[in-house]
């Protein structure tokens, strides 16, 4: 099990802020594909991906009870 | 109080300018981000800031380590406010204490072009006929979706 | 209140800060310098500080009218306090909006070496063993007394 | 009349802050010589001249009613 986050422009796109999934041992990348294709939008968009509150790289592997945040690009100050 | 915080409520920079200020500064920038009625011509009614809080605060502890290993001797506090901001709130506040003016100076600077860097915090803009997410499409490391 | 101002009370920077700030400012710097205790392994009691006190305030609206001119959109407002400050004490105030974040630093840092040059204020620094009034002997134009 | 003021380390030297002059019709220079003759400490000494709240030049004349102000390197900040 994961948690997902979603932010900002995502989460509008997601509908949802934050959800659960039975999805471990993949890579980001194919994270990544797996909520471009379940949600519209997705496609297109610049996403950073956060694994445990730290940026990630897409052959990073995603482990049961990692938490991921979908991350557009951030725009705070 | 915490150094680097995610807060809801209007901003008080002194009290960040004060958790920085020891015997030995005898220098302290204090910046303030605050919100703009005019943007290139379009006119804001008022900005909602997002932020995933956790990391967020996080990532500005880690600039002040940034910071501390650039300019050994300075100190350096952060906050940035979200939800709904209205013109002239304050969104950021950065304190820098150091011995000398010049670090005090060029370490602030450096903490807000790494927080529109690496912070996750978003800004949505709110204008008479609509609103938009705010993000810099230009910035690199990201990863697109194709 | 004065924009530009000699002050024997204790320093309050968000009066500056509050100043300037404008809803076209989307950056405000405020620098504050402060007493320190050590000065090159000396330890310092405290300052007094004395000021020409109508040629300061004038030459200190001078200095905003030079930051104007080379950063026309900023607004900018200083403070010096005179009389006996204890550490940690704030000695002057600098508060500078402008509506992006750039120019807020420069011209904050800009007014700061222009007050340490032209502005007729005087620190005298009192240790545990003696005093001395302060002044950069390698300055320019000033004239010698043979 | 003119009025002379004395800062910071020049009046502890003069041991005055403030007086009146008869002198008129002098160059900056001619007066700078003449504290510096009447005050121990002064020769030697780094000075601005101030009149009238500017910053004057040694040639600059100095006329009845002018203050006058004796400057040592300043140090705000």
């Amino acid at each position: 099990m994961i948690t997902l986050y979603y932010f900002a422009g995502l989460r509008d796109k997601a509908g949802v802020d934050v959800e659960q999934v039975q999805l471990t041992g993949l890579k980001v990348r194919e994270l990544l594909e797996y909520v471009s294709n379940k949600y519209e939008g997705f496609k297109g968009s610049l996403i950073h991906i956060a694994v445990n509150e730290e940026y990630a790289l897409l052959d990073d592997i995603v482990k049961d009870g990692d938490v991921v945040a979908f991350i557009p690009p951030v725009s705070g100050g | 109080m915490k150094l680097f915080e995610i807060v809801t409520d209007e901003i008080q920079p002194e009290k960040y300018r004060e958790a920085v200020v020891h015997p030995g500064a005898g220098a302290v920038t204090v910046f303030t981000g605050h919100v703009r009625e005019w943007t290139k011509g379009v006119r804001t009614l008022y900005l909602e800031y997002d932020a995933y809080v956790s990391m967020a605060e996080k990532k500005m502890a880690e600039i002040s380590e940034e910071v501390q290993h650039k300019w050994p001797e300075t100190k350096i506090a952060i906050a940035h406010r979200i939800g709904k901001l209205k013109i002239s709130d304050i969104a950021v506040v950065i304190a820098v204490s150091s011995p000398h003016r010049k670090h005090a100076y060029e370490a602030n600077e450096y903490a807000i072009e790494r927080i529109k860097e690496i912070v996750p915090i978003w800004k949505k803009e709110i204008w008479e006929n609509g609103q938009e997410w705010k993000g810099d499409q230009r910035k690199k490391p990201l990863l697109e979706v194709e």
